[in-house]
């Protein structure tokens, strides 16, 4: 399924890329005078699942960061539908169909499961209970909890309520920040299973993961960051082929 | 004391214990937002007593106003009351905290913050208005109305327990069933996930301090009817009140009423049984008492309602 | 020289609320006092020039040793006006004494100040055995009072106070109720419940304006019926403004006469209205003798003036001022003890005249 | 050795046979909250000297039985003993968690806790000072005896630094280290306690497959050189296999199976309830037909069925594990990088 | 550049980033500035009165002092933002810390270079000593009664808040108990006291009273989470300040305590004389300095940084969090307790109202103005703070003096939050707090709570 956001009406005749929904050029970030991200073009096509790989402290978090409006670039541009949207902050760009799911899940501990998912709908009137619905049937153990507070959902439970309170707000884009982190494999293959599903369901994601494997064998494609610059791209059976990719983060050079 | 004279002092505790608790929702609710205790809350309650002042002198009612004159002679001071809060509390947020808000800063950094807006407010108003204490206008003809169980009400009374329980219903259901409730239950929890989520949170925290402004300054209004308007007014009900808000889990608007209640009929109760010069110590007995066993208050911490 | 003096100014200093909430009681006695050294300069027989030194404490026994300090250290400082309340002369008059700077109070009025063996004060008041007495007795003889209510402030002048009155009215035979409600108390309608409740047809507040105003607003609209009295503390203007309708019937006493009704102080009192534009009010006229009295004492020593002369020369001497002849005892107490009615009446405070006649004794 | 005295109430963990030398015994411990129940009369053994692994789900209960063991919770109901190498056997049920610290149990958290704000050198010192006796008084007067353990604790955090790794980064500022050494410094932090068992809660998670091999590395290193037990949480089977000497499986509260790691990877319950269908697929393990399960079926609580389950169990891993151990357990004390004997500071 | 620019309707994504003329930074700035010029011209204009509500207000709005300050404020805006180059950098500068940077080296030179740093405090010490001297009267006064007394309350308080990071709202109560023992011990009070004692003799019985009195307080209340035992703390105050004015029989009530005997040790009386009150209090200072210094840098000095920073990972390492805090608690209230027999020792008369709850918030702000957890941060913090009401009374209306003092808090918590001269570790803290690690102040749950 498709979202309508404002911005689709607005950019109706860019011409040169008809299916690039997300594009940063040349974005540099700054962490008061350290640079985290030194100049990142990345591209996502509509439909796509692209991973973004990278070891501890790559600029990874950064960068989803950056595309969903809670940093600022200091250079280089953010265009979705071939738009600028840097400097537009976090909560204008959900309008614009981009949602994220936070690093570390981050549930609003002292609101219930529904209240959560509520609070994903927020630009919206009103919570749409077909979407809610959609979520529940998605994610059942959500349905078994709706009353529940999410403070007390275990880590697996508090990563589902995540990425359904971010699927809530219909999203065109979804940016996931390390969904497997902390979850246990039978779970991180029930995620990973969903995040195709939806992605099948017509959103486009981008995924961020320490986990290589996993991401690639989801992804179409995939970006591999090192000390906040891109050190590789491409397709994600090229990457996963590639000896440097497979000793670096698939552990293998040394096991 | 014998039982008529019981309840005497309990509707005195219930009257003066409504207008803690609007108070306390004030400290509350800023708290929620930003885990902050916003001592400039005392000073949002003393300006609002003098936005009542002011708009009632303004327009001046004359020696005894008729009934419905006196209606609107209280309306207008209640809005004026509430205005010159909001504007207070909006500036507060705006000039002393949304700086630091955006800096980061701890939250020990507020608290000095808040309590150097304080001295600044209070001393201001003194040197505006003068340091003596003024009678608010009457607006009204403070007559005995009705009788409880004996205990009898006056005007003053009766419309400060009205106009309480009016602005706590109202609140309650502000934050609970509207987006800017939700609104602000989120920024309380996570205030960078809330704004994900398409919350505005500079937005949100504003309105929040605007809430409470309005019913601190409308408080401030009645409480000055009730004694009398004087620039440092607003410290020992402001102490009072945030006991107050503790006392019934800070963060928790329910608990604040009950707090705020609580708090005025044990301050009441004191001067009978103990003597005048102790109602403060009963007050911040209980206090203290109901931490030692409820390490968050009677309700616990938690903004709207009850999972 | 060990006074230091630079030879051509003396100071007088007043010490007492320049600022704070019982303000207007100091400001009454200041501008007496402003009055006198005027004139006195005006006149110009003095081989100095007189300064006014204001040392504000507030009224508040805390604030009075840093005030009296600032009085000491200015070695043009002769004598002292004041202190005006007898809480600030309770905590300041040791270190007056140590100083050796006269103290004299043209208000101070706590029976206990001179029982201290302050080495400098005296003072030139009646004390509130006196004036305790009045109250006691016009509810005794005239009000035939059965029941009263008696309150302090917890000041050192409501607690003395209230002290005498109740002896005094026990000795009568009448019952009393005796509390105490602390100054600054930002609500009284749990205090005003409680004279209610008590039954009692009779009230004494022994404090300030400012605690006495809301109080009285609350007695009103508690639905208090009876009678109340209070002090040379409540006896303001001030009073009447802030408790506005409440404040009518009640009966204040004071040591002091009504500069603007007696003949004696006519003078005075048009003399005051023309500098400041209002009429003199509580202790203005004492607080005028008193530094009369002073600058005739330094005239009288000329050159020969330092404290410790000034005090030697206040306290043997005697002054037949506008409102009353000033003569000290071994204590430092004034010898006379007139206590004088007034009342609240239409939103005026209205002379009634010497309560011992009033009360019939 | 003492475990005799605590040997019937803990039998099911695994004691009854003679010769099991426990670290760690905990028996019937169950923790609720409100109308939730998050640990369900779980029952431990944990041997001397070896890993230990729990997995599970989420919300299985595994930080929770961190948080029973180290006094951060208390459980409503059960018995934790911890049993030293030479002394008393200690209860920790409702012992406050700088007391279990200083009976010798140490940890780390899932999220990691630095004091940030401090160096390496100042984070590590911290632990190791409560085991040092200077009280205020001698430190503001500056008494030799508050001079000397300053020195101590010095030399030791040092050591400890060493061992992990961080000996060039002393002096940085634990906030601004990188996240694998954050995690090395919290663990050079647990270890400055000189504990007899370190409860690792989730070590790997968010680090990528080289610093998962570092790490697997320190732990066997501290387990055999140090001579510290280790009780692991951990979701990365592939770390979980290479360092466990036994696994415990926790689901839903309760303990479904315990064994030897590839015992455990092959129990049908842990890979319906944990690691899916599609997890171990490289390494079919010998000895697949001895699997050995502690299952407990529903609140039967009867020692009788545990005990046969776990006589089973036992007889497993035995060989392999236990003995193993123990030796490591005795050398250790040689080989530990501090050579001053521990037990001298740990006495208090 | 791009293709788009000729788009002829403006799209969502462009009108959000598209930003008014006024939304401009400089335009903001100008109308702060005029803002501000208001606030000043309100702030310094006439004293208002009861009679006329609106006098004040209307002087200050139809006299020149306005337009004179809207003036200033304009063209203190059009130089900034089109002055020449070496203006908006002198700005620059000026923001910047570069102007401070000789001291801060000197600061720093004086951290490493231990010779330095003796012979640099030989110097501060001397002239401390001596300086004064030359004072008038009134400043002495000043510098004794209350800068030097509540410098000596900030340095306790420093231990409570800023080492053990535990918001204490009542410092000034072990103030009161220990002027009250000084009070009780001398036979000044109502109750007679057992033995009279010579006023050396009671600090060692108020610090152990304050010792006893900070126990009884912290054991029940240190593990309720910092907010909570900031009310409970506050609220112990307030009730030791009610009892103290109105248990009549046993303080005096609020006529106090008066003619508390002077200090006086082999014959040699303190009397009328300032300095000498001086010295004895410099050496007091100067005693608890070094023995404070020395606590900060040892392990319990660490054990306070670990708790303040994550009191659960502290516990979990095996620090008593409670006895550490206790410590901390105990230690601050002695140190009140000395101050509070100090000062009645010194002015010979006090009574509840010294001890009223604003003094304890005054403390406070001494205590994080001046640099939290840093020995010469507090001791500036209550010297300036003290010091500039009193200034004031020359400058400005003495009691708009507080509004002044409020600003001042307001602005430095805007600018420069970590204070005058703040310690390293706190620095950090602040840095890490600001950028998202960790919070700065030990507002967490204590240790033994929930833990997620
Ligand atoms: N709030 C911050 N302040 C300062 N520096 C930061 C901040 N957040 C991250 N950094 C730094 O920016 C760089 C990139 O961090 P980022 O969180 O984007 O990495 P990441 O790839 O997401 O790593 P991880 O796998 O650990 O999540 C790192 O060097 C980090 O130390
Ligand atoms: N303080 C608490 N209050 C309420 N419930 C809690 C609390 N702590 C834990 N729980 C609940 O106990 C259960 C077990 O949680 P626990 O954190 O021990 O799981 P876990 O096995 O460590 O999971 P994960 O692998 O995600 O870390 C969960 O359902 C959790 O919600
Ligand atoms: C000015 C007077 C009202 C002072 C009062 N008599 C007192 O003793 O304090
Ligand atoms: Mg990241
Ligand atoms: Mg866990």
């Amino acid at each position: 399924m498709s979202t309508t956001t404002e911005l689709e009406k607005g950019a109706g005749g860019a011409g040169a890329s008809q299916d690039t929904l997300l594009e940063l050029r040349g974005v540099r970030v700054f962490y008061g005078a350290v640079e985290a991200i030194k100049g990142i073009d990345l591209t996502v096509r509509k439909g796509e699942i692209v991973a973004l790989l990278g070891g501890n402290g790559a600029g990874k978090t950064t960068t989803l960061r950056t595309i969903s409006g809670m940093l600022q670039p200091r250079h280089g541009e953010v265009r979705l539908h071939d738009e600028r949207i840097d400097g537009i902050k976090s909560h204008e760009l959900v309008r614009f169909g981009i949602n994220h799911v936070p690093e570390g899940r981050r549930v609003f501990s002292r609101m219930t499961v529904r209240e959560n998912l509520e609070m994903g709908a927020y630009r919206f009137r009103s919570p749409d209970a077909a979407e809610m619905d959609r979520v529940f049937t998605l994610f059942p153990r959500l349905a078994e909890r709706r009353s529940q507070l999410a403070g007390t959902l275990s880590g697996g439970e508090q990563q589902m309520l995540a990425i359904g309170r971010a699927l809530m707000g219909k999203p065109e884009l979804l940016l996931l920040d390390e969904p497997s982190m902390g979850l246990a494999p039978l779970i991180v293959q029930q995620i990973f299973d969903i995040v195709e599903e939806i992605n099948k369901q017509g959103t486009t994601v981008l995924l961020v993961e320490q986990n290589a494997t996993q991401a690639l064998a989801l992804a179409n494609r995939g970006y591999v960051l090192e000390t906040g610059a891109v050190a590789m791209s491409g397709p994600s059976a090229e990457l996963l082929a590639d000896s440097r990719i497979r000793e670096a983060y698939l552990g293998e050079g040394a096991a | 004391m014998s039982l008529v004279e019981f309840w005497d002092y309990l509707v005195l505790g219930v009257v003066l214990g409504s207008i803690y608790a609007v108070i306390a929702i004030g400290y509350t609710l800023v708290y929620g937002v930003l885990q902050l205790i916003n001592f400039a809350h005392s000073e949002v309650f003393m300006l609002g007593a003098y936005g009542g002042l002011i708009a009632l002198t303004v327009v001046a009612p004359g020696d005894s106003p008729s009934g419905l004159a006196s209606a609107g002679f209280v309306v207008l001071g209640l809005v004026a009351g509430a205005a010159f809060g909001a504007l207070t509390a909006y500036g507060l947020e705006k000039v002393a905290y949304r700086p630091l808000r955006r800096r980061g800063a701890p939250r020990l950094i507020f608290l000095i913050t808040a309590i150097g807006a304080s001295f600044f407010l209070y001393n201001l108003a003194g040197k505006l208005f003068g340091r003596d204490p003024l009678p608010m206008p009457s607006a009204y003809e403070n007559k005995k109305v009705l009788s409880v169980f004996g205990a009898d009400l006056n005007v003053t009374q009766l419309l400060l327990l009205a106009s309480a329980v009016v602005m706590m219903v109202g609140l309650d259901m502000v934050v609970n069933r509207t987006k800017l409730g939700s609104g602000i239950r989120a920024v309380s929890q996570d205030a960078e996930v809330a704004g994900l989520m398409g919350v505005d949170i500079d937005k949100v925290v504003s309105r929040t301090f605007v809430i409470g402004g309005l019913l601190g300054g409308a408080a401030g209004f009645l409480y000055g009817t009730f004694t009398q308007v004087k620039f440092d007014m607003g410290f020992i009900p402001g102490i009072t009140a945030f006991a107050a808000a503790v006392v019934g889990g800070i963060g928790n608007i329910r608990g604040a009423m009950l707090g705020g209640l609580m708090l005025g009929v044990v301050e009441t109760l004191t001067v009978p049984i103990f003597g005048g010069e102790w109602r403060h110590v009963g007050a911040f007995v209980v206090l203290i008492a109901v931490l030692m066993f409820r390490p968050t208050g009677i309700l616990g911490e938690r903004v709207g309602r009850t999972a | 020289s060990d006074s230091g003096s630079s030879g051509d100014t003396l100071k007088i200093a007043f010490q007492g609320p320049l600022s704070g909430d019982n303000v207007a009681l100091g400001q009454n006695m200041e501008r007496g006092i402003q009055l006198a050294i005027d004139q006195a300069n005006a006149k110009g027989d003095l081989p100095v020039k007189l300064e006014y030194f204001p040392v504000d404490d507030q009224g508040l026994p805390e604030k009075a040793t840093g005030a009296a300090q600032l009085a000491i250290d200015d070695p043009d400082v002769i004598a002292l006006v004041g202190p005006a309340f007898s809480g600030p002369t309770n905590s300041a008059a040791p270190l007056l004494g140590d100083a050796g700077l006269t103290a004299i109070s043209p208000s101070a009025t706590n029976p206990g100040l001179t029982e201290q063996g302050f080495k400098t004060f005296l003072r030139g008041v009646p004390n509130d055995s006196a004036q305790g007495a009045g109250m006691a007795d016009y509810y005794a003889k005239k009000l035939k009072a059965k029941k009263v209510y008696l309150v302090d402030d917890k000041s050192d002048y409501g607690v003395g106070l209230a002290k005498v009155a109740n002896e005094k009215l026990t000795a009568a035979g009448i019952e009393v109720v005796k509390k105490s409600v602390p100054a600054k108390t930002p609500d009284y309608s749990a205090a005003a419940k409680d004279v209610v409740n008590s039954k009692a047809d009779a009230l004494i507040y022994a404090g300030y304006y400012q605690d006495a105003a809301p109080f009285a607003v609350k007695l009103a609209e508690a639905g208090y019926k009876g009678a109340a009295i209070s002090g040379d503390g409540t006896n303001d203007m001030k009073f009447v403004e802030l408790a506005g309708d409440a404040a009518n019937n009640w009966f204040l006493t004071c040591p002091c006469t009504d500069a603007t009704v007696e003949a004696s102080t006519k003078q005075f009192s048009a003399d005051y209205k023309k500098k400041f534009k209002v009429d003199p009010g509580t202790y203005s006229a004492e607080s005028y003798d008193l530094t009369n009295y002073v600058i005739q004492e330094l005239k009288k020593l000329g050159d020969k003036a330092d404290r410790a002369s000034v005090y030697d020369a206040l306290s043997k001497g005697s002054y037949k001022g506008l409102t009353k002849e000033f003569s000290f005892d071994d204590k430092g107490e004034l010898k006379i003890s007139n206590i004088y009615l007034y009342q609240v009446k239409s939103g005026k405070i209205e002379y009634q005249g010497s309560i011992q006649e009033l009360a019939g004794s | 050795m003492t475990t005799d005295v605590t040997k019937g109430a803990v039998a099911p963990a695994g004691g009854s046979g003679a010769g099991v030398d426990n670290v760690l015994e905990a028996s019937g411990v169950t923790l609720r909250f409100g109308g939730l129940t998050s640990l369900d009369s779980v029952d431990l053994g944990m041997r001397r000297g070896e890993v230990l692994a729990v997995i599970g789900p989420n919300g299985a209960g595994k930080t929770s039985l961190f948080n029973s063991l180290t006094g951060v919770y208390k459980p409503q109901e059960g018995r934790i003993t911890f049993l030293p190498k030479d002394g008393d056997n200690k209860e920790l049920l409702g012992a406050k968690p700088h007391i279990v610290n200083r009976l010798g149990l140490a940890r780390t958290f899932q999220n990691i806790r630095l004091f940030s704000a401090l160096t390496a050198l100042e984070n590590v010192k911290i632990a190791a000072e409560t085991r040092l006796k200077a009280g205020p008084v001698s430190i503001m007067l500056g008494l030799p005896n508050a001079r000397r353990a300053e020195r101590e604790s010095d030399e030791r955090a040092h050591r400890l630094l060493k061992f992990v790794g961080l000996e060039s980064k002393l002096n940085e500022i634990a906030g601004s280290l990188s996240y694998g050494d954050q995690r090395s410094l919290e663990i050079a932090r647990a270890l400055a306690t000189d504990p007899q068992v370190l409860l690792l809660d989730e070590p790997a998670a968010g680090t990528n497959p080289t610093e998962k091999l570092e790490l697997e590395q320190l732990i066997r290193r501290i387990n055999s050189e140090l001579g510290v037990s280790v009780l692991l949480i951990e979701h990365d089977m592939r770390l979980v296999m290479s360092v466990a000497d036994r696994v415990m499986v926790l689901n839903f509260g309760r303990k479904i199976a315990e064994g030897t790691p590839s015992e455990v990877q092959q129990h049908p319950a842990v890979i319906e309830a944990y690691l899916g269908a599609s997890a171990p697929e490289e390494e079919v393990a010998a000895g697949a037909g001895q699997v050995v399960i502690a299952e407990q079926p529903g609140p039967v609580d009867e020692s009788g069925a545990n005990d046969g389950d776990s006589g089973a169990n036992e007889a497993s891993s035995d060989g392999e594990s236990s003995d193993e151990a123990s030796s490591d357990g005795e050398s250790s004390d040689e080989t530990a990088p501090d050579g001053s004997a521990p037990d001298e500071e740990s006495g208090k | 550049m791009s293709a788009n620019t000729s788009v002829k309707s403006p799209s969502a994504a462009a009108k959000l980033r598209r930003t008014a003329w006024y939304q401009q930074p400089r335009f903001k700035r100008l109308g702060a500035l005029v803002a501000l010029a208001v606030l000043v011209t309100i702030v310094i204009g006439e004293q208002g009165n009861t009679r006329d509500l609106f006098y004040s207000v209307r002087t200050s709005f139809t006299g020149v002092k306005l337009w004179v300050c809207l003036g200033l404020a304009v063209v203190v805006w059009l130089v900034r933002e089109f002055g020449s180059q070496h203006v908006s950098k002198a700005v620059e500068g000026a923001r910047s810390t570069t102007k401070w940077a000789p001291l801060l080296q000197a600061r720093d030179a004086m951290r490493v270079q231990p010779k330095v740093k003796w012979a640099v405090m030989t110097a501060l010490l001397l002239a401390v000593v001596f300086v004064p001297g030359q004072l008038t009267g009134f400043w002495q006064t000043v510098l004794i009664d209350q800068i030097a007394t509540y410098a000596l309350l900030a340095i306790g308080l420093n231990v409570v808040i800023g080492w053990a990071g535990l918001l204490d709202l009542g410092f000034v109560a072990f103030f009161a108990v220990g002027a009250y023992s000084a009070a009780f011990w001398t036979g000044s009070l109502p109750v007679e006291p057992p033995v009279v004692l010579n006023n050396f003799l009671i600090i060692p019985v108020a610090v152990v009273t304050c010792l006893i009195a900070g126990v009884l307080l912290g054991a029940p209340t240190l593990r309720l989470r910092g907010d909570y035992l900031a009310i409970v703390t506050l609220g112990f105050h307030e009730i030791v300040y009610l009892v103290a004015k109105n248990a009549d029989g046993i303080t005096n009530g609020p006529a106090g305590a008066r003619q508390v005997p002077k200090f006086s040790a082999f014959g040699y009386e303190w009397s009328l004389e300032r300095m000498p009150y001086w010295y004895l209090l410099v050496a007091i200072i100067v005693v608890l300095i070094i023995l404070f210094a020395r606590l900060e840098h040892s392990r319990v000095g660490r054990a306070w940084t670990a708790i303040r920073e994550d009191e659960v990972a502290a516990a979990a390492n095996g620090v008593d969090t409670v006895r550490f805090k206790l410590m901390a608690f105990a230690i601050g209230a002695s140190t009140s307790g000395i101050a509070g027999v100090f000062y009645a020792s010194k002015v010979g008369y006090f009574n509840p109202e010294n001890f009223i709850i604003l003094n304890s918030i005054l403390v406070l702000a001494y205590v994080i103005f001046g640099g939290m957890g840093s020995i010469p941060g507090v001791l500036l913090g209550a010297a300036i703070l003290v010091w500039l009401p009193e200034v004031l009374r020359e400058w400005v209306e003495p009691a708009d003096r507080y509004m002044y003092l409020g600003a001042l808090l307001v602005i430095m918590m805007i600018y420069r939050p970590q204070g005058v001269w703040p310690s390293r570790r706190r620095q950090r803290e602040f840095k890490l707090a600001q950028e998202g690690v960790g919070d700065a102040d030990a507002m967490t749950e204590p240790a033994g709570g929930a833990v997620r």
